[in-house]
Formats: structure tokens, C-alpha cells, sequence
């Protein structure tokens, strides 16, 4: 497969501008435009509606924020065995993880989402065992198709990634754990791990804020999260550019907060260089 | 330049369904040839996602919808619209073996599916939620389908939707028709109009002639036949 | 001399790499308070044969001996051998501190962390009494005050020491060093020989594979000469380089100024 | 539920109808022609964008860092919808200020627009970052020479930020690829809204699913056999092939 | 030495990097055949004083002068200069063949295309000729049989000589060489040398900043001792390295050995 650095640099959305410097002339200037924009789009554009839908858009954000969140931790777990095997497994398990990425990676999450709602998800009820299990009221639900297929898809790429983060950390430094005679366990819990994915936080935080932007894909399987709830408020108004423009923000303002977070992270454990 | 006549990409049949070679067939795409031929209209017929179509109207990527849309004042506030072509009862099904009828109280509890964006859902809303969970589907088809599978207890829909549904294979396995649910003209509207920008009045005068030109010479009629048994221009 | 006790003792070491046999019987002892520098050309082996003492490198044939116990060995079935103990083969590399060429520090562990990582992960030191010791030890390579940075942060010279007081931590029976110097500019080099110096000075058995002639000669008691895996010429550093006997080693030594 | 689940009716994947065999295959030439159009327009506005950043007035610069920023941070789905519906009024508002009709913008036309401007943003970071990995001693040399700054670019850096860039690019095809998929949520008859529009009429939805994947599958493996063949080239000259 | 014409004529060259003012005011005239070695401390702006002879750096104030040609200069606003006519620098550049301390050959290009590059494209010398005449240089350097290798593929000193062959094939009427032996391992150092010292024999005019004393000595017959961004010292060798006059200098060249 082909290396993944240099997309996760383009998507990685990291260097905010800093604090210093940042007012210019130009800047002000451009902030003044900015602003009569912002202005003319509160006052020239209706926006009546944001106190009845309020609450309901909370309640979405609540609902994205799940999925976003539930699906990148188990997606996650996920994602490290699968990124492990590839660098150290046996050969089976290797050609099992790299054609579960390939084919994941290689099929739109939409289509994967449908297939196992509608695909898969109407062929439960055919089995009455299914049917009378405790396990039927959550498969009638939608929700566990939507966390089901965007925990795969993040496993598959986040062990793309995770392949590379094991890989790339340098062997002197497993070596050098082996020859303070830890065990193969230890070497991993203490150094090969960390050190992976300390590697990978930049890359991470990439993923993370594109896991963010497919979460309105469960939308069309009936989950209400936030896109649900604007497309919603989009056929009771019939505003067109309104609540798409709040939707953006609302993405936007995430967005900001997972990059800062992320951020944060990183530095608990400075790096040097590029 | 000939009319972009806007359709929901999404089947809805047997008005507007799409078969294995891409074309389109139904009642309404008979329908919208009848009236375009009698307005001496060029008319093509272009899919646009029903979740955008007024939108796609007021953009002017489409010049008329003519996708079963019911003429409500809520949309009316957005854009105008011809004359009724026809208007058919509101109803419910159910799986068989489950009693219930279409009522507020006999619902409440279950799951109801409705298409979004439709007058359904706008009537489910306000008399069935929230104390029935309100399930919404970008198309007609896949609540039906859920409705099949389980994942719904209930489906509510344009009657003659429903009633084509119930006429499959997988609808007469599992479901049958609960009942029609009470009258809300503000809600339910007044049948269902071709959708037209504000302002033309020129297209919708022509529209409205030619409505009731076909429904007079009996091409309404035998258009009518060929997909139901029964009149559905309502009363 | 022979009355101090067996550090280490290596037997007919072989290693081959495929088609290239590396090390063709080596054979070596160090006893306590030894400093014995290896010394050789360019791929001569002396990384892989500090390498095959704590089993980084498995080799194909021979033993090695730490501290009276021999490191139990088993055929591997394609003509060499794994250890047949994974556990003690973990014990007793616990008791040798390795100090790499390119350092190896862990980068996501402050210095501190480095050094008491070992003593806490495999020795179960408390870790109260490892950050105690280890705070000596880096006060003794002049370390203190970085203790909290991260490796990237240090001069290559501070990483070596770091790397050295790392080594110091697990209170190993025998230090190997890998080439100390060779990543550092000439002004590094001098704070880390001292500091090896020092050490030495403390009659604490060393193995290293140096390129510092001049080194080699002031703080080694003993002298190896490696060339094409096996030991060519060994003995205390006036003869190996004020009488060198074998041509090739005479070669070497001239080559070197 | 069709009475046996387990048979697979294959007759539904015919070429010709009743089989959508043929409706599948001109919804995935639909996609590929958003896909192929999409990433060519993102492909100019991304070289467009990369030197702007790089070399550009602060001006420029600040205005391509709020676009990058802004649709990388914003949700494929919801800048499709608001591009598709503002980007063609605007043009049509543009239009008649201008005093012409409104122009006809075929949903090809949209697609390819929609797509362009989103790859735009992530070709722009990957090809600054591309151009950015050249060493500066090489540009340097080739001012020592004497170059000027037109043949420096065409010269050195262009064909020495290749390698960088590809596989950059290459990720950005294979998502260009299954971005199509999101403009079905406007009605765009690619691959996957025939898929459902399919799945929805036959009811077969396993299978149509798992047909439209094999396509997407089928695109993404041809497209890494292809981007190896021309990363092996661009990478030639590369020490340690990776 | 008089009566060669001049071949590079630098006056009061002054160069600031923010507060720091790295030159401060150098002069020095090259006449056609001479080899001028610049030595000096480490930061002391022997680099940058290479680079401002062919702008890649931009002098703060001071004039070059190339074949008689003096640089045109204009005010930047900020209290520097900027070239007055950029296709004047480009041209002048043209006669100057500069050989990098890390090489930068082009590493998407061949070593024959890396040579024939800017005769070609900056020169405008058809491709058959600038083939032909490449070759007979890479031969002399002794890389001909590298000639369709990639830089990647060659060995430091190999890569040096490609740099120097790709400077020389513009026919550069002078050479700068910017620490040209710095980033080889010793073997490799002289392999280099001695094509320098090749080109000095042709009495090729030559500029060259080395640490390298015992060559500069040999092949220079003008050294510049650099300090605090002035030059401290400069003459001919012997007096330069034998009978030094400044307190820096001498300190200088007793701190090399
Ligand atoms: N993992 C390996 N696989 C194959 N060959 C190897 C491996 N490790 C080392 N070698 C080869 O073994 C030989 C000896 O290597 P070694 O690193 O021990 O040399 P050395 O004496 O340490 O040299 P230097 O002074 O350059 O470090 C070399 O020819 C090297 O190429
Ligand atoms: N682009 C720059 N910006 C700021 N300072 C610089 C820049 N380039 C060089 N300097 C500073 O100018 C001084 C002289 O640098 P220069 O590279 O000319 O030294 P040098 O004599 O070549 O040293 P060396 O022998 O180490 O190469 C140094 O202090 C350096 O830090
Ligand atoms: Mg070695
Ligand atoms: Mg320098």
C-alpha cells in the first residue's frame, strides 16, 4: 500500500497560526472584511429558527460527539492488533490484516455503512433465534450499524497507520530494552507501544478529525446526530444556505477543539525536528 | 431551452421509479408527459435527491417538481403551486398479527417510520411524537424495508404508496394496512401540485390549463387505469 | 590475575550471516575488573561479537559464560541455535549493561525515566529507591540538571552519558560499550572517554569495541585485535601496539596515524 | 424477503435489462468521470495553491490558509451540499449581473466542480509539503548556475517534489474516487445512488452492495497497480527505494 | 602578479543577519590564476562570504565586481541591497562555478544530466555538444563510467567530484569551493584534493573556505584569515602559516594540530 505521510500532513491540520505575529496590517484588514461578511451573513440571512431547534442541535452534538468518540477508541483497539500483525505476525494473520485494510480502505464508508445496514441488518430478522435474543432490541436500533462500520473503517486505516508507527520505531531502541533483559511483553508495554504511538499522535490526530467529518454519513441510516438534525430543520424551513452555514460551524468549532486537544498531547512529550 | 421537471431520485413507485435500464416509469412520469404534450412543453425529466428538490427549484437547477409533493402552507411560503393532480388518503401499516389502528393512542409506544421531508412526517410529528419514536427515512422504500425486517412497527404513508408496497412479495408476506389516519388539511394539504418557482405565473397558468384539459379529453383517465383500479384525483 | 573471578568467558564463538561467517571461533575471558577494548577494521565483527554476548545476536555455534553460568543453548533446526530459556537468557542480560553506538535512549522517557526504566522493570527496584540511585549515578556523569528533559533535547555527548548512566543503573557485573565515541564530534569525544575513564579507574569490568587507539591504550589492560572473526592478536596494550607480531596488525596499527 | 434468501439471483446483475448489470456500469463511468475531472480541477488549484502559499503576498496567503483550513476542517457531505447549491447560484447570480441567462450546469459540471475545490485544499497541503521536502541546496544550485527563476522551477523543483508528492496524490485519487459516492446525496446518479436506487427496486440489497464495493475495490487496485509503475519512475535517482 | 587581469574584485562587502553583523567590511581582489584559501574559526563568515560573491546571500552593503563587471545594486528599504538587474546576476552567475559543501547535485537527475544541466539550459550550448564536452570532464574526475548513475547511488567523494565536474563545465573563468573535503570521511578527502590540486596546476582562478591547512598551504597562494568578520591576516602561505603576525592567527593555527 501506499504510504499515508504525506495525505495525514495534508489532513493533519496542525500548525494553527501562533500567537505571536499574528496581527498584521493585512490581517486586520483582512479581519475587517471578515467580520462585515460575518455581519452581513447574521443580519441579511434568517436565523429565527436557532431557538426552537436549539436543544435538538445540542442533542445531536451530543449524539456526533458518541460516535466520534466511542468509534475512534474502539476503532483503535482495534486498529493495534491489526498494525502489529502486519510488522511482526505470522504470514496468515499478515495477509488477513493487510486484505481487511485493502478492501475496507478501498470501499466508500456509505456503501460500507448500507451494506451492513440495510444489506446485512435486514437479514437478521430472518432468524427467529436472533429475533428473541436479548441482542434483537439494539439490532433494530440504527445506531449499532452506524458505531459498527465507522469503528471498522477507523480500524483499517488507523492500523495502516499503527503498521507504520510499530515499524518505524527505531530497533535500537527494542534492542536496547532486550539487552536490559526485559521480557518480550514488557518490551512492548513499555517501549514498543508508547513509542508507537507517541509516533502517531500527529497522524491521529489527522484520522480523528476525518473520523469527525464521515460521522454524518450515519445519518442516512436514521441516526440523529447533528447532520440529521440540520437536514431536519433544513425541510421544515426550507432555508437552503442557513443552517448549512451553522452546520459548518458547528464542524468547524470541533474540529478546532480535537486539534487543540490533540495538540496538547503531543506536547506532553516534546519532539525535536521535523 | 426545454423544462427541467424536478424528480426524486429515490423510488417512489409506481409514480416515479427508475427500472433496470435507467429509465423512468410510473404514473406521474406518464402523467408529466400528458401535460407537457398538452401545454406544448419540452419537458425532461432530471433526478434530484428529494432531501434538496425545493431547493434545486429555487436555484433554478430544476424549473417544476412534479415528485407527489403536497401542496402545504408551510411550503407554499417557499414556492408556489399548480392545481392539485391528485390526492390520495394518508395511511398506516403494520406487521399482521399485531392489532392496532391509526390512531394516536393505539401508537403510542411503537416505532413509526416516515419518509423525511414529507407531509407524513411533518403529521407524525405532531400527532404521534413523541410518544411514538419517529423514525426517519430518506426514502419511502427503506422504511418499508425496515418495516419488513422488524427494525419498525409501523409505517405511515401516502395510501396508494403503502397499498403498491403491500402488493409485493415481501408486503404480503409481513404487513398489512392498519388504517387511514384523521384529516389535517394544514398538514396533509390539499393533494399534491406541481412545485414552481414563485413568480411564474405564465408556466403555472399553462400547467393548470393543461391539467384540466387532459382530465377532460381522458387522458388523465386512461393514464390512470393503467397503474390503479380506482380514481386517484380524490375529491 | 588469575585469582580474580571469571566475569566472562566467551567459547568458540561462530557466527554466520547466511553465506558470510562473521565470526569464525571466538574465543574470550574477562575477569573482574578487566577492561579489555576490542580493536579492528571496518566489518572485522566487533559489533556483532559484543552483540552475541548478550545474545542480541544469536550466534551459531559456541557459549557464552556470564558469571560462572553458562547461557543454555539449543539447536534452532536450520543449523544454529536459540536459547533454550527465554528467562534466563532475560536474567542474565539484566547483569550486563550495554551501551550503544547510536546511544539507543528511549525518547519518549525523560532521562530519569530512562535510567530507572530497567532497574524497575526488570530488577523491581522501588521505584522511590531507583530514582534515588539514579540521581547519584547521573550527578556522577555530570547528567543532574537534564534530568527531566527528553533526549532530543540533549548534545550527542550528553546522550552518551545519559546512555552510560542508563547502563550503571541495573549495577551491571560487565559494562559493553559499542564504539562509545564514533557519533560524536572531537570535543564530545573527550567528556565521554573521561567519564569511561573514570569508570575504569574503578577497576569495573569493561568490554569495548573502540576506534580511539589512544584510548584504548590509556585505560585498557587488555588488547584484542579482530580481523576477518577471529581473534588475530591479544595482550596488554604495550605489546599489541609498542611490538605488534602479526603483519596485519602491524598494517593496522601504521594506518592508524 | 424474497422466499429463499440464500439463492443469489445473478440474472439481476445482467448487462442488459431487467439486469442492472448496465445501469451499475454507467453509474461507475459517471463516478469515474467526477473522479478523473475533480482531481484534475483540485490537482490545478492545489499547484495553484501550493506556490500561492509558499511564494504568494501575505494576502494570498492568509486567503489560500482560511481555504485549506476551512474545508479540511468541514465535512465532505455538508460542503458538497452548500457548493452545490451556492456555487451554482452564485454562478447563475454572477451570470445575469453580467447580463447573460442563467447558464445550464449539468450536475456532471457540479459534481466535477464540488470535488475540484475539496481536492483543492488537500493537493495545495500536499504539493507545499512536497515542494517543501526539496533540499534548499538543490534550488540553491541551480541559482548558482544561473538559472533563472522560471527554469528553476521546471528544472529542479517541479521533477524533484515528485517524489514527495506522490503518494500524497495517490491517496488523494483513491479518496477523489470514493468522494463520487457522497454526491448522491444530490441526486447524481453515480455508482452508488444506482447502486441503490437498484438495492431498492430488486431488494437485493447484499447483492447490490457487494457488487458496487467489488467496483470501488476493483478502481482502488487497478489504481495502485498504476501509481506503483509511477512512483517507481518519479522515485528513480531515490536511494532506498522505501 | 600585477599585470593578470582581475578576476573578482569584492570591496567592503559588509553582511548582517538581523542584529548579527557577520562581515564587517571585506575586501579582496582575485586576479586570473590565483588560489585564494579562506581559513578561519568556525562562524566566523567564510561561508557566508562565498555566498555573497554570487548573491545566493544578499551583501547589506559593498560591491562585487566579476571580470570587470561590477554587480548592480539598489536599496531594499530595510537597510539592504537588492540586485538592481536580475538578469545580470543570473548571467554573471553563469561564469562562477560553485561547488557546495554538501554537493546539492541534482538528485532526480543522472550525473551526465547533473553536468550538462546548466550549459544546456543557462548557456544555451546545443545537447550534443554539452554531452561531448561533459564527458571529457567527467572522465578527467574520473566518473566516467558513473555518468548515467544517480547522485544517490555514488559515494560521497565520487558525489564530490560530480560537483566539481558539473562546476566546471560551464567554464567558470573562477571556482568556489566551499569547504569542499568537510563531509568526506579522510580516504575520501584526498581522492578530492587531489583533483583540486589538478585544477590548480591549470592556474585556474580558485576561492576556496577549507579547514584543510596542510592543503591550503599547498595549493593556495593566497590565504585569508577570517575572524570576527574581518580579515585579521592575509598573504602567502609561508608567511601565513610560517611567520604569523596577529595574536588570533597564531592562536588559530596552534589550536589545528
Ligand atoms: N544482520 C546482518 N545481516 C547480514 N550481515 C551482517 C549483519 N550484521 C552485520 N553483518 C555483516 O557482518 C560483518 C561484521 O559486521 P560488524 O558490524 O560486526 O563489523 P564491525 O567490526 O563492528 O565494523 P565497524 O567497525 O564498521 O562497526 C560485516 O560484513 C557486516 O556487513
Ligand atoms: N541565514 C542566516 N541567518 C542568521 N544567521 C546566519 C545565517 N547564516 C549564517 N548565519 C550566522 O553567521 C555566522 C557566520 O556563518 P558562516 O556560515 O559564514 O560561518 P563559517 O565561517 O562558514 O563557519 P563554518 O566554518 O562553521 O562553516 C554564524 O554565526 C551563523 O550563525
Ligand atoms: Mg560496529
Ligand atoms: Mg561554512
Amino acid at each position: 500500500m501506499i504510504s499515508e505521510e504525506s495525505t495525514i500532513g495534508a489532513m493533519a491540520l496542525t500548525d494553527l497560526p501562533d500567537r505571536q505575529g499574528f496581527f498584521k496590517p493585512h490581517r486586520i484588514a483582512l479581519m475587517a472584511v471578515a467580520a462585515a461578511l460575518v455581519f452581513c451573513v447574521v443580519w441579511f440571512m434568517r436565523w429565527d429558527w436557532i431557538p426552537e431547534y436549539g436543544g435538538r442541535l445540542a442533542h445531536g452534538v451530543g449524539v456526533t460527539l458518541l460516535m466520534l468518540f466511542g468509534t475512534c477508541i474502539l476503532g483503535f483497539l482495534f486498529a493495534l492488533p491489526i498494525g502489529l500483525v502486519q510488522v511482526t505476525g505470522p504470514w496468515p494473520l499478515k495477509m488477513l490484516a493487510k486484505g481487511f485494510c485493502t478492501v475496507i480502505r478501498g470501499t466508500p464508508l456509505l456503501l460500507q455503512l448500507w451494506l451492513l445496514y440495510y444489506g446485512i441488518g435486514s437479514l437478521f430478522p430472518q432468524f427467529p433465534a436472533i429475533r428473541q435474543s436479548f441482542l434483537w432490541p439494539y439490532l433494530r436500533e440504527a445506531w449499532p450499524y452506524g458505531v459498527a462500520a465507522l469503528t471498522i473503517s477507523f480500524a483499517a486505516y488507523e492500523g495502516e497507520v499503527m503498521r507504520g508507527a510499530f515499524a518505524g520505531v527505531p530497533r535500537g531502541e527494542l534492542e536496547a530494552a532486550r539487552a536490559y533483559g526485559m521480557s518480550r511483553w514488557k518490551v512492548f508495554r513499555r517501549i514498543w507501544l508508547p513509542r508507537a504511538v507517541h509516533r502517531a499522535l500527529p497522524t491521529l490526530n489527522g484520522e480523528t478529525v476525518l473520523q469527525l467529518k464521515s460521522t454524518p454519513l450515519v445519518a442516512t441510516i436514521t441516526v440523529i446526530d447533528v447532520y440529521a438534525v440540520i437536514s431536519k430543520v433544513r425541510q421544515m424551513t426550507f432555508l437552503t444556505y442557513e443552517p448549512l452555514l451553522l452546520l459548518a460551524l458547528i464542524y468547524l468549532c470541533l474540529t478546532a477543539i480535537l486539534v487543540v486537544a490533540f495538540r496538547y498531547l503531543e506536547n506532553k512529550i516534546p519532539t525535536r525536528g521535523a | 431551452d426545454p423544462l427541467k421537471v424536478g424528480v426524486a431520485a429515490e423510488p417512489y413507485p409506481p409514480f416515479t421509479a427508475p427500472d433496470a435500464s435507467g429509465k423512468w416509469e410510473g404514473w406521474e412520469v406518464d402523467f408529466m408527459n400528458a401535460v407537457c404534450a398538452e401545454a406544448k412543453l419540452e419537458c425532461v425529466l432530471t433526478p434530484v435527491a428529494w432531501d434538496g428538490i425545493i431547493p434545486a427549484l429555487t436555484t433554478g437547477k430544476i424549473d417544476m417538481i412534479m415528485s407527489s409533493m403536497s401542496i402545504t402552507a408551510e411550503r407554499q411560503k417557499t414556492i408556489d403551486f399548480s392545481d392539485k393532480y391528485y390526492n390520495t388518503p394518508t395511511g398506516v401499516i403494520g406487521p399482521k398479527g399485531v392489532a392496532f389502528d391509526a390512531t394516536p393512542e393505539s401508537l403510542a409506544g411503537k416505532t413509526l417510520g416516515v419518509q423525511v421531508a414529507t407531509i407524513h412526517q411533518a403529521y407524525a410529528n405532531k400527532y404521534f411524537g413523541p410518544a411514538s419514536t419517529i423514525k426517519e427515512y430518506q426514502t419511502q422504500d427503506e422504511a418499508n424495508n425496515d418495516l419488513a425486517a422488524g427494525r419498525l412497527d409501523a409505517v405511515q404513508a401516502d395510501s396508494i404508496a403503502l397499498g403498491d408496497f403491500l402488493k409485493t412479495e415481501q408486503g404480503k408476506e409481513c404487513c398489512e394496512l392498519k388504517g387511514i389516519v384523521k384529516d389535517d388539511p394544514d398538514i396533509l394539504g390539499a393533494g399534491v401540485g406541481v412545485g414552481l418557482r414563485k413568480g411564474e405565473t405564465e408556466l403555472k397558468d399553462k400547467l393548470n390549463a393543461a391539467i384540466k384539459a387532459i382530465r377532460a379529453n381522458g387522458t388523465y383517465e386512461a393514464i390512470t387505469k393503467k397503474y390503479f383500479d380506482f380514481d386517484v384525483y380524490g375529491g | 590475575m588469575t585469582e580474580r573471578a571469571e566475569a566472562i568467558a566467551v567459547e568458540n564463538l561462530h557466527k554466520r550471516f547466511g553465506p558470510l561467517e562473521v565470526l569464525k571461533g571466538v574465543s574470550l575471558t574477562a575477569h573482574e575488573g578487566d577492561v579489555i577494548a576490542i580493536i579492528g577494521g571496518s566489518g572485522s565483527g566487533k559489533s556483532t561479537f559484543l552483540r552475541c554476548i548478550n545474545m542480541l545476536e544469536l550466534p551459531s555455534a559456541g557459549s557464552v559464560t556470564i558469571h560462572g553460568e553458562t547461557i543454555a543453548m539449543k539447536k534452532d533446526g536450520h543449523g544454529g541455535l536459540l536459547p533454550a530459556d527465554r528467562k534466563q537468557v532475560q536474567r542474565l542480560r539484566s547483569r550486563l549493561g550495554m551501551v550503544f553506538q547510536s546511544f539507543n535512549l528511549w525518547q519518549h522517557m525523560t532521562i530519569l525515566e530512562n535510567v530507572i526504566e530497567a532497574p524497575v522493570q526488570v530488577l523491581g527496584v522501588p521505584k522511590a529507591e531507583a530514582v534515588e540511585r539514579a540521581e547519584a549515578i547521573l550527578r556522577r556523569v555530570g547528567l543532574h540538571d537534564k534530568r527531566d528533559a527528553y533526549p532530543a533535547f540533549l548534545s550527542g555527548g550528553q546522550q552518551q552519558r545519559a546512555a552510560i548512566a542508563r547502563a550503571l543503573a541495573i549495577q551491571p557485573h560487565v559494562m559493553l560499550f559499542d564504539e562509545p565515541t564514533s557519533a560524536l564530534d572531537p570535543e564530545l569525544v573527550g567528556e565521554v572517554l573521561s567519564v569511561i575513564g573514570d569508570l575504569a579507574k574503578e577497576r569495573r569490568t569493561m568490554i569495548l569495541v573502540t576506534h580511539e587507539m589512544k584510548f584504548a591504550r590509556n585505560v585498557a589492560n587488555h588488547i584484542v585485535f579482530l580481523a576477518n572473526g577471529v581473534i588475530e592478536e591479544q595482550g596488554p596494550p604495550e605489546e599489541i601496539f609498542g611490538a605488534p607480531k602479526s603483519e596485519r596488525l602491524k598494517k593496522f596499527i601504521s594506518s592508524i596515524h | 424477503m424474497a422466499a429463499d434468501p440464500t439463492l443469489i439471483n445473478w440474472s439481476l446483475l445482467a448487462l442488459d435489462p431487467p439486469g442492472w448489470g448496465g445501469v451499475l456500469l454507467a453509474g461507475l463511468v459517471n463516478s469515474i468521470k467526477i473522479a478523473v475531472g475533480g482531481y484534475a480541477l483540485g490537482l490545478a488549484l492545489g499547484t495553484g495553491g501550493a506556490f500561492g502559499k509558499l511564494y504568494g503576498g501575505p494576502v494570498l496567503k492568509d486567503l489560500l490558509e482560511v481555504y485549506t483550513t476551512l474545508v479540511r476542517a468541514i465535512p465532505e457531505l455538508v460542503l458538497i451540499l452548500l457548493l452545490y447549491y451556492a456555487g451554482t447560484d452564485l454562478l447563475n447570480q454572477l451570470m445575469t449581473a453580467l447580463g447573460h441567462g442563467p447558464v445550464d450546469i449539468s450536475g456532471l459540471a457540479a459534481g466535477i466542480f464540488v470535488i475540484g475545490v475539496v481536492q483543492g485544499a488537500y493537493s495545495t497541503e500536499v504539493l507545499r509539503g512536497a515542494i517543501k521536502a526539496v533540499p534548499a541546496g538543490q534550488i540553491e544550485a541551480a541559482r548558482a548556475f544561473g538559472m533563472s527563476p522560471t527554469q528553476i522551477m521546471r528544472r529542479v523543483t517541479l521533477p524533484a517534489m515528485l517524489p514527495h508528492a506522490i503518494p500524497g496524490l495517490s491517496n488523494l485519487w483513491l479518496i477523489a474516487t470514493k468522494d463520487t459516492a457522497l454526491l448522491a446525496v444530490v441526486g447524481f446518479s453515480e455508482l452508488t445512488l444506482v447502486t441503490r436506487q437498484a438495492a431498492g427496486t430488486t431488494k437485493a440489497y447484499l447483492l447490490f452492495f457487494c457488487a458496487a464495493g467489488a467496483l470501488y475495490l476493483g478502481i482502488t487496485l487497478i489504481s495502485n497497480l498504476v501509481i506503483r509503475i509511477v512512483e517507481s519512475r518519479a522515485r528513480r535517482g531515490m536511494a532506498a527505494p522505501a
